[in-house]
Parts: C-alpha cells; structure tokens; sequence
C-alpha cells in the first residue's frame, strides 16, 4: 500500500448557522463532519461520494485547510496541517491545489486566461519572471488541449468546456502534491465530461500527483478512481479500493447508492423496487 | 396504429436575427398512454421543442416551417392567447430545477389549483380538495399542512413531488417532462422516476421525456428520438436502440456515457473525425434544405 | 445575445456625445478669463435686461442678452464653470475614494467591520443630504473648499452602500476562494482579484457623483451659501433670475440649461465607459 | 418575525441617539457665536455672559448634551433664538404641510414608476421599452431642483396654469382644525379648498416626485424582466396563462420585493429634497424653515428640525423593512 499523502484521525467540522445569526452573541453552529478518519495514498486517485449534504465537499475544503476544523489532526506528507495559521500554511499552498466545480464562477471574469494560469507561478516562484510565468502559462494551455491563443482571452468567451480546462490548467501548472477536484464535472454534459475525464488521467500519468475527486456519480468515480470512500450526514460509511466498493459493498447503504443508478440497458423490474 | 396525440411534424426553428436554424425538420409523435424519450446533450435544442409544443418560444426565435398538432388540432392556426388556453387545458410540463420552478411567494395549495380554478373553472374549494389528494398520490405525508407551506420550506424532492403533482392536477392527455430528476440526488430520482411511471400508467397519459441520460430512457420510455444540433438522428423502439444502435453519434453517446458494471468501456470521448463527420452531416442538411426553400 | 448588441450600438453616441460636452465644460471652466465675450462682473444698469440675439430689442455683442444689472449672462455663464468643474472633481473624488475604501472593507471582512461602517452609513443618511450640506457650508463659512467638503462629507454613503454590495457580491464568487487557496493575503485578494470587478461600478458612480456634486453646488449657491459674490455661478445666476422670472426668462433659463447638460453627461459618460472598456460587456 | 422585529428596533434606536449626538456635537463645535448675533451690536460681556447661561452654554458640553437630550425626549427643544418661539410648535405647525407634499409626491412616484416599469416589461424589446428607457435616463438627471425650476417656467410663466409659490391662496379662509388642510379639505369634502390647495401643491409635489418615479421605474423594470425569465414564470404559461396575467400574478409580487429595498434609500432623498423644493416655490413648510434657521444660525431650531427629519426617515425605514418582510414569506417565518 503506498504510504499515504493525507492521514486524518477524528476530524470534526462545524459551521455557524447564518440562517439564526442573532444580533449579538454568538452564532449557533451546525455540526458538518463527525470524527473522520481515513488515508489518502500518494499517487492514487481517492474518490470521495455522497448525496447533497453529505459534507463530500466540506471535506475536501478542510483537506486543503479552506476550512478550519474543530479538532482532529490533517497529517499531510508527515506534518500535522490541522491547526496552522494563514501564515504557517502559505508555503504549503502551492502543494494543496483545487479546481472548482462551477467554471463560470471559479475564474476571475475581468482576468485574461494567461494571468489566470501565470499569476499563481509567480506568487509561489515556480517562475522567476513574467516571461516565464508566460511561457509555463502556455505549456499548461497546450497540456490541458487548448490552444496558445486562448491566454489572451476572457472566460466569458469560452464554453463551460474550455473553462473548465482553464482551471486545471491553473492547479497542474504549478506541479502540486495533491490536487482536490471539487464535482469538476457535474456541471458538463456527456461528451465533455468524458473529454475532461480522460484529460485528468492522461494528466496524472504524466505528472503522478495524487488526487482526491469529489462527485454524486458514482459511475464516472467507477471509472477513473482507485480507492472510494463513501459519506452520509458527516460519517464515512464505507472505505474501501473501488472494485470491491462495487463488487461487495459491506454497507446497506452503498448498496443502495449503487442500486439506484440506472444502468443504460433495457430491464422492467428496476423502477418496480424503487 | 392509434392516433397519435402529440405530431410534430418536419418543425424548424431559428434565430431572428442570424437566421442559424436550431431545430432541422424535428419530426416525432407521442401516442396516448406511450413514454417518448427526447434524448441529446445541452444544445442540441430538447428545451426548444418542448417550449414550441407549448408555444412558448422566445422572442428572438421564429418556426420557420413545420406543425405541431395536439389532439388533431393543428396549433400554428391558433392565435397566440387561444393556443396558450388549448394547451393549458390538455397538456402539463414538469420543469427541471425544483428550486426555480415555484413561486418563492405562493402556497403550495395555490401553485397547484391554480390551472383548475382559473383555466378549468373548477370551483376554489374542489380544487384545494383535488391538491390534497393530488399530495397523497405523490406520497407526500401530511398534505393539508404542506398545502399551507411556501416552496423554501420543502426539500427538493418534496418540491418536485408538488410540481409532478401540480402537473397531473388538470388530468393531461399530455405531459412533457424537460430532466425533470437531474437536479437530483440518485436515491430521490429513483423514486421520483417510479412515481412518474407510476401515475402516467395509471391515468393513461402521453409523455414526452427529455433528459441526457440514456439509463433513464432505458428504464422508464418506451419509445426514443436521439437529437444531435436540433437534428432528430434516430427514432426507433428503447429496446432496437441499444441492441443496435444506428447512428455514429447514438453509438458515440453510449461510449461516453459512464458506466459501474462496464468501466474499462465507458467514458470514451468521441474522435475528432466523428466530430468533424457530424459537422459536415449538419452542414449537408442545411445547404439541402436551403436547396429546397429557393424551389418551394 | 442579440438584444446585448442593440445596447452596445446606443451606448457608442452615449459615449461621446457626453464626453463632447464634458470637454466643452472643461475648457470653458480652464480658459474662461480668456474666452468671456464681457467681464462677467462689469455692471452696466443702462444695459439692464437686455434679451437674446434671436429676440427683439436685442443688443448686439450680448448674444444670451443681460441680467438686471446689465451683466452679459454668456460670459457668466462661461465663467461658472469654473467653481463646477472645481466641486464636480473635488467632492466626487473625495466622496469617492472615502466610500469605496469603507464600502470594500465592509463588504469584503464583513463581521464586526461590516456592523459598524453600516451602522455609520445609517446615521449619516438619517440627516437630509441637503439640509446638512446647508448646515456645513453655513458654518464652515461658505467658499468653494467649503463646499467641497460638505458634500463629500455627506455624499461618500452612497458609495459605501453600492461598493459594499458589489464587493459583498463577488467575495461569494469561486474565483476568490480560489485565491485564497492559492495563498493570497486577504488584502492582496481584495485589492486584486475583488477591485477589478467592483471598479467598474466605482467608475459609473463616480462620474454619476461629479453630476451630483454639481447640482449641489447650484442649490447652495441658490440660497447664496457657495462662494462669495463676486465668483458667478449658475445657482446665483439662476437665484436671480427666479426673482426676475416674469421680466427676463432668460437669465433663468440658460444656466437651467447649462446645469442639466451637464449634469445629464456626467450621468451618461460613466455608463458609456463602463460598456465600451469592460471586458466582460465588450 | 418578532426577533427580525426586535432587531430592526434595536438598531432604530442606536440610529436614533447617533444622529442625536451628532447634531448636538456639529452645532456646538462650529464656529460663530449664535448668542452674539442675537444681541444687538452694542451689546456687552456682561448681557452676553447673562444670555449664554440663560441658554445653558456655559456647562460643559457632553453636561449640556445630556441635560438637552433629556428635555427633547419630554418634547422640550428649548425655544428658537430667531423666532423666540417653542421650537416644538413651531415644527408642529409646519411639519403637516411637509408631510403633505411628501406623502403626495410618494403616491404619484410610486403610481408613475410602477406604470411605467409594468409596460416597459410587457412591451420588453420593444420600441416602446427603449422609448421609456431614454425618457429614464433623461428625467435620472434631473434633480428635484431642477424639474421645480421647469414646473415654475413653463406652467407658472408660460401657461399660468399653477400657482408658483406658497401652499394656499391667503383669500380663502380655512375651517380648518388641524394642520393637514389637504386631508381636512377630502374629509369636509370642500372641493374648492381641495383644488386651490392642489394648484399650488402639485407642482412642488411632482418635482420631488419625477426622480424617485424615474429610480422606481428603472429598478422594477430590471427586476420584472429578470422575474419573468424565471422557471415558474415559464411554468405559469404552459398552465394556459395570459401573458400579461403571467406579468401581474407571478411575476409582479416577487419583483416588487428587491425594488422596494432599493426605493426605499430613493424615498429619504425625496424628504431630504422638500428643503430646497419648499424654499423655490416658497412653500411654508419644515424644509423651507430649515434653511432660514440655518442662515440665521438658530441653533435650537435646527436642533429639533433635524432631528425631526431623521424620526421621519428611521421611520420610513422601518415602514420598508416590515413591508419588505410581509411580502417576502421567506422572512415572514423568520
């Protein structure tokens, strides 16, 4: 088993409920994640599923410490992350990267997909000038299939596609440790989706960073994942590498999770059990 | 060969302005009591066709040629207002996203007795009745309560249940569906799904079912019309079409489209060449049609 | 997408047109001395209420005709230009530049700093803008710097309030967690990433300000709190001609005219830039 | 909806003792001795020293703060130095005729924006919609003043059809009781009193009204069209629902919420502007009496003038704020 990139023990998250924010004192909270604990191995790609609300994405945010979790430790390459501030974390950023889910509101609309993609080499000093802050920009365009021209462009001038691939480009560019893929593709349809897919594979060959790949499909997490770990209301109900998952899920409710997905071929009896 | 109720026939539609056609000579018919699936990614123009059924385009788009007819009647004749209380009284739509759908500031009893009282002229108090056990016929526990509810106050699941329900309410010889389970969680939708069939089987409705995911039409339709570009490329039998699929972008959809039990098959993006192939197929269809316009 | 085209067509004579008459402002207010047909001070009781060139018992020489005390009312209305322009930039960049700073904070931290700049706009708009811009230039003792500071001091809520919504807006957007993740500090994120996409309403208020600024100038030099006599401006110009309504209409008229012309460009000149210079509209 | 309310009084009341403190502060610290100006020049030391303790001057400030504030929360704004009145009632006797005009200049704003953001949405894309569009961006720049100043030109002058100045002819005598001589004037239905009071009132009451009604037209719009893009509006037109039924029973009530926010800030510009509309069509109302107890520096008067405006405008906020809860069911359970 390769060791692993992330170990995490009894991670608690909560959130303040702004819908009952009174006027002073302080806000009630809402509990997000119960006490997790679990790996995630170098060089895989761990799938993390779970229906709306099931705090999949709250995860992942306090993975890359977007979030600050109650308690817990975030063990990320044999350093305990969990309790760190802005400052502390800073040099680590460029080793914990995320692309969003929806690709109209993750790139800056008045930025040129260039400085998009360049900016961030410069913070973290991938690149030591503009030029060559450039020149990576383009490497990233044309690893991700979009041709050199696109960096002088506005986002508003590509399709959801394109953007999308925008903002890998943006996470890959840097050579990162660990990428977080946040529902990237829930947003595209069919043939885009299997586009990006492919894409993020042919990425992680090349370049073997690890992943963790959020999403409510369980089939595309199939497909493209080596380990699953599925959630509910905050607790990880099953853990295990894919094809098991699949084959002999233990949980009644990864069963359920599997059963519900309507496979593409011609059957009565599915609709009868719902 | 029953008559059919629903008979688009050869209908184009296109942009004012640019003249670039979104709907290429759609033809499809939906017979009494037989689920017809509309299948084709974003763009390919599966809204468009359910808003001309309605008569609801936008404005900036215009039916160049072609018929829609409902129950025999042939709709273009109609005036825009006699057209819209036509339908209104024969056929229902359910709209995708549960949270955009009903009015933040209605109760759920009004958003659904609102087409019997003022379309139907069904008296205000039979028609909250018919809400009630409309809510129960959609398995939603506790109806007189949740009649009195505005829509932020239900789940998504809930408030797709009140439009399925709103939508059987008028007794519909024809209901057209646009994805109306994409919105949500796998284990709702199934259900969402079985009680769609469910109530179309029991009340004998024509339903034309739009949606992107081919499971969902093997699973609920019987019938299916694949759309690529605002072209109808296959229409055959649920079972004809993944024995043996016809057309390169019906085989082209499938491979693409994620798979658990077959992993290693699914998810293969389509080649350049069939791209470029289903490009010059578009191209083809319009520079034959405009042929045709400069004779006709 | 087509109705997005027809604006953008509109919105090119928006542009220039206004920005024609604003540089027609700006060269009156700069070269006055020099360009003033009479010295719009010179008094001439024989020359008193004479009427535009086009009407008769005219005199020639004094094309928009004489107030009552015979001053040509083309040179005066030339030379008011002068304080306007002074206020219109003064009190709009002052108004300006105080406000967004606060609209910014606000709207970006939020938390306590949001309470408290919020809780200030909402005392401050609680005064009637011109009754308190009245108080302050009555008790600063009217001139033009005055003046300037009265209505930034009143005016800069108004950018608050719009500059918080808008940063409040785009600090939910994915690009700006983005930068976080990135490890941007969260000034260097606001000034950045958030500034670029709120400048463009910054900018259209801005000049709507100017436009402002001006009209509240004209109204307290119509109750003779601006600038000293013996500086026209087109709030005295039209003071007077409302006492002389009925006998020479039109030492009221024109400045009117004046006023809202230029009151009009201000208000269409930010919208035209913002649509001809913002990527997102272009 | 109670905790929304309490939270809403809160905060009224903070606002309510900041613009206190305020006014109190500004008036004090600004220069220019207001005792002296009372005197006659030839006055000395000893008859200013006399009058200044008479006013309570002397005391420390934050003393005097606290000694006024507790006689204004009994009503007692001391006695106005240029007009040597109570200054209560002498607000008291002007503030009807501002209300008046600014009640008036509400409804006509409301029922002229609310018009014509209806037919601009039902005729969107039209000639018609670009046609009030342009007449929006005209009259949004022109300010209160400047649309008095029209009205005095061209119905006071050109076609005197109006009355240019003051609020009602001095001929008629007033059977009135209270200070609301326009409400009195419905109530003893009196039409004669009621159509004199009108030509005088209307043009004053459409100058304030025009720019508020070109703000509400343009924002409603905006929110209408936007509404009308929405799902359930498309949904209401496949039930068989007329287009402009669509417009008035589905779209209308959600669009009228953000719009109403938003008035609301116009709203307090348009009590702010009765000042200099009362002072060009000298109107005896609170406004036009600001501006002389400014000039004359009664600082008493301008004390409860002020303060009076800001109690108008905390409550015109708190008016929009239930409103805006009652129509939004979101909040209503809040």
């Amino acid at each position: 088993m390769a060791d692993a990139l992330f170990k995490i023990e009894d991670l608690h998250l909560s959130l303040p409920d702004l819908a009952r924010k009174p006027l002073f004192g302080a806000t009630p909270r809402i509990t997000i994640l119960k006490g997790l604990s679990f790996t995630v191995p170098e060089g895989a790609i761990t799938g993390i599923v779970g229906e709306s609300g099931s705090g999949k994405t709250s995860l992942g945010r306090t993975l890359i410490r977007l979030l600050n979790p109650d308690a817990g430790r975030i063990d990320f390459a044999g350093r305990d992350i969990a309790g760190l501030d802005e400052e502390a974390l800073r040099p680590l950023r460029r080793d914990l990267q995320i692309i969003f889910q929806d690709p109209f509101s993750s790139l800056n609309p008045r930025k040129t997909v260039g400085a998009i993609i360049g900016a961030p080499l410069l913070l973290h000093k991938v690149a030591a000038s503009s030029g060559e802050a450039r020149d990576l920009a383009l490497d990233a365009l044309t690893h991700v299939g979009l041709p050199a021209s696109f960096a002088a462009r506005y986002p508003h001038e590509l399709s959801g596609g394109q953007r999308q691939r925008v903002g890998i480009a943006r996470a890959v560019a840097l050579k990162p440790r660990f990428i977080l893929a946040d529902e990237i593709v829930s947003g595209l349809d069919v043939s885009s989706q299997a586009q990006i897919l492919t894409l993020l594979m042919e990425l992680r060959a090349r370049m073997n960073f690890t992943m963790a790949f959020i999403s409510h499909d369980l089939s595309v997490v199939r497909r493209l994942c080596d380990r699953v770990i599925v959630m509910r209301k905050g607790e990880i109900v099953e853990d295990a590498d894919t094809a098991t998952l699949f084959e002999k899920p233990q949980h009644a409710y990864t069963r359920l999770l599997r059963d519900s997905i309507p496979l593409p071929e011609v059957s009565d009896g599915w609709l009868a059990e719902a | 060969m029953t008559e059919a109720y629903l008979d688009i026939s050869d209908l184009s539609v296109a942009l004012q302005h640019s003249g670039d056609r979104l709907l290429r000579g759609v033809s499809l018919a939906v017979k009494p009591g037989e689920v017809h699936a509309l299948v084709g990614e974003s763009g390919a123009g599966k809204s468009m066709i359910a808003r001309a059924v309605f008569g609801i385009l936008p404005k900036a788009v215009t039916i160049l040629e072609g018929q829609v007819t409902i129950e025999g009647a042939d709709l273009n004749g109609m005036s825009q207002a006699a057209r819209r209380l036509f339908i209104g009284k024969r056929a229902a739509f359910i709209p995708q996203d549960p949270l955009t759908a009903l009015n933040p500031s209605k109760r759920i009893a009004d958003q659904i007795s609102d087409r019997l009282i003022h379309i139907l002229g069904m008296p205000k108090a039979k028609a909250h009745a018919r809400a009630a056990t409309l809510l129960e016929e959609v398995k939603i526990a506790d109806p007189e309560r949740v009649m009195r509810l505005y829509p932020h106050e239900l789940s998504g699941g809930m408030r797709q249940r009140v439009l399925i329900a709103a939508a059987f309410a008028g007794e519909p010889r024809l209901i057209v569906a646009d994805e109306p389970t994409t919105a949500l969680d796998v284990t709702v939708q199934r259900q969402i799904l079985a009680l769609i069939a469910g109530m179309q089987a029991r009340h004998g409705t024509a339903l034309l079912f739009i949606t992107h995911n081919l499971g969902v039409v093997a699973k609920l339709c019987q019938t299916a019309s694949v759309l690529y570009a605002g072209k109808v490329v296959e229409q055959t039998g649920v079972r004809q079409l993944f024995a043996d699929p016809q057309h390169a972008y019906t085989r082209a959809l499938m491979a693409a489209t994620p798979r658990y039990d077959r992993p290693e098959e699914s998810l293969k993006p389509a080649s350049p060449e069939l791209m470029g192939e289903l490009a010059r197929e578009v191209a083809e269809t319009d520079t034959l049609w405009a042929k045709e316009r400069a004779h006709g | 997408m087509a109705e997005a085209r027809v604006i953008r067509v509109k919105a090119g004579p928006r542009l220039w047109l206004s920005g024609l008459w604003l540089t027609f402002f700006a060269l009156a207010a700069i070269f006055a001395p020099l360009i003033v047909p009479h010295d719009p001070l010179a008094q001439d009781l024989m020359l008193g209420k004479l009427p535009p060139a086009w009407v008769t018992g005219h005199e020639p020489g004094y094309l928009l005709g004489t107030d009552s005390l015979g001053r040509d009312v083309l040179s005066r209305l030339i030379s008011a230009a002068r304080p306007a322009l002074f206020v219109a930039i003064g009190a709009g960049l002052a108004a300006c530049l105080l406000g967004s700073v606060l609209g910014l904070l606000a709207g970006f931290f939020g938390g306590w700093t949001d309470r408290i700049i919020s809780r200030i706009v909402d005392i401050w708009m609680a005064f009637p803008p011109v009754l308190l811009s009245i108080l302050l230039v009555a008790f600063l003792n009217p001139s033009l710097q005055s003046v300037i500071i009265a209505i930034a001091i009143i005016d800069w809520t108004r950018f608050c309030r719009v500059v918080r919504a808008e940063t409040m807006q785009q600090r939910r957007m994915d690009y700006v967690e983005s930068a976080r993740a990135m490890g941007l500090t969260s000034i260097a994120t606001l000034a950045r990433e958030v500034l670029p996409n709120v400048l463009p309403a910054i900018i259209v208020l801005l000049s709507l300000e100017m436009g402002i600024a001006v009209i509240v100038e004209a109204i307290l030099s119509y109750v003779n709190l601006s600038v000293s006599t013996d500086q026209a401006t087109w709030g005295s110009m039209i003071a007077e001609g409302r006492g002389i309504i009925y006998q020479a209409w039109w030492v009221l008229v024109f400045p009117m005219i004046a006023l809202f012309l230029t009151v009009l460009a201000f208000s269409q000149f930010g919208e035209g830039l913002k649509e001809r210079f913002d990527p997102v509209l272009r | 909806m109670s905790r929304n309310l309490l939270i809403r009084l809160g905060s009224t009341m903070v606002t309510l003792f900041g613009v206190a403190l305020i006014v109190f502060i500004l008036v004090r610290v600004v220069p220019g001795n207001p005792i002296a100006m009372m005197l006659p020049p030839g006055a000395s030391d000893a008859d200013i020293a006399l009058l200044t303790a008479h006013y309570g001057l002397d005391k420390p400030i934050m003393t005097q703060f606290w000694i006024w504030l507790g006689r204004a929360l009994q009503g007692d704004f001391g006695t106005s130095i240029s007009l040597r009145q109570d200054v209560m009632s002498l607000i008291f006797g002007r503030l009807p005729a501002t209300l008046e005009l600014a009640t008036l200049a509400l409804l006509i704003a409301m029922a002229l924006g609310g018009a014509l953001a209806i037919t601009a949405a039902r005729f969107r894309g039209t000639a018609v919609e670009t046609g009030i569009d342009l007449a929006n961006g005209a009259s949004l720049a022109m300010p209160d003043f400047l649309w008095g100043l029209t009205f005095i030109l061209l119905f006071g002058v050109l076609i005197p059809v109006f009355a240019i100045s003051g609020r009602v002819s001095p001929t008629l005598d007033l059977p009135f009781v209270t200070g609301f001589y326009l409400i009195e004037s419905i109530l003893r239905l009196r039409v004669d009193i009621f159509l004199d009071l009108m030509r005088h009132m209307l043009m004053p009451a459409l100058a304030l009204a025009l720019p508020l009604a070109a703000v509400i037209a343009q924002l409603l719009k905006t929110s209408l069209k936007e509404a009308m893009q929405q799902d359930y509006v498309m949904l209401a037109r496949t039930k068989g629902f007329s287009e402009t039924r669509v417009l008035i029973s589905e779209a209308l009530r959600n669009a009228v919420i953000p719009t109403l926010t938003l008035a609301g800030v116009q709203f307090t510009f348009l009590i702010g502007g009765t000042v200099i509309v009362e002072r060009l069509f000298s109107y005896e109302g609170l406004g036009n009496m600001a501006i002389d107890a400014v000039i004359n520096r009664d600082l008493p008067l301008i004390q409860g003038i002020v303060l009076v405006f800001a109690l108008i405008f905390v409550i015109i906020n708190l008016i929009v704020d239930l409103s805006y809860a009652l129509l939004n069911p979101r909040l209503r359970h809040g």
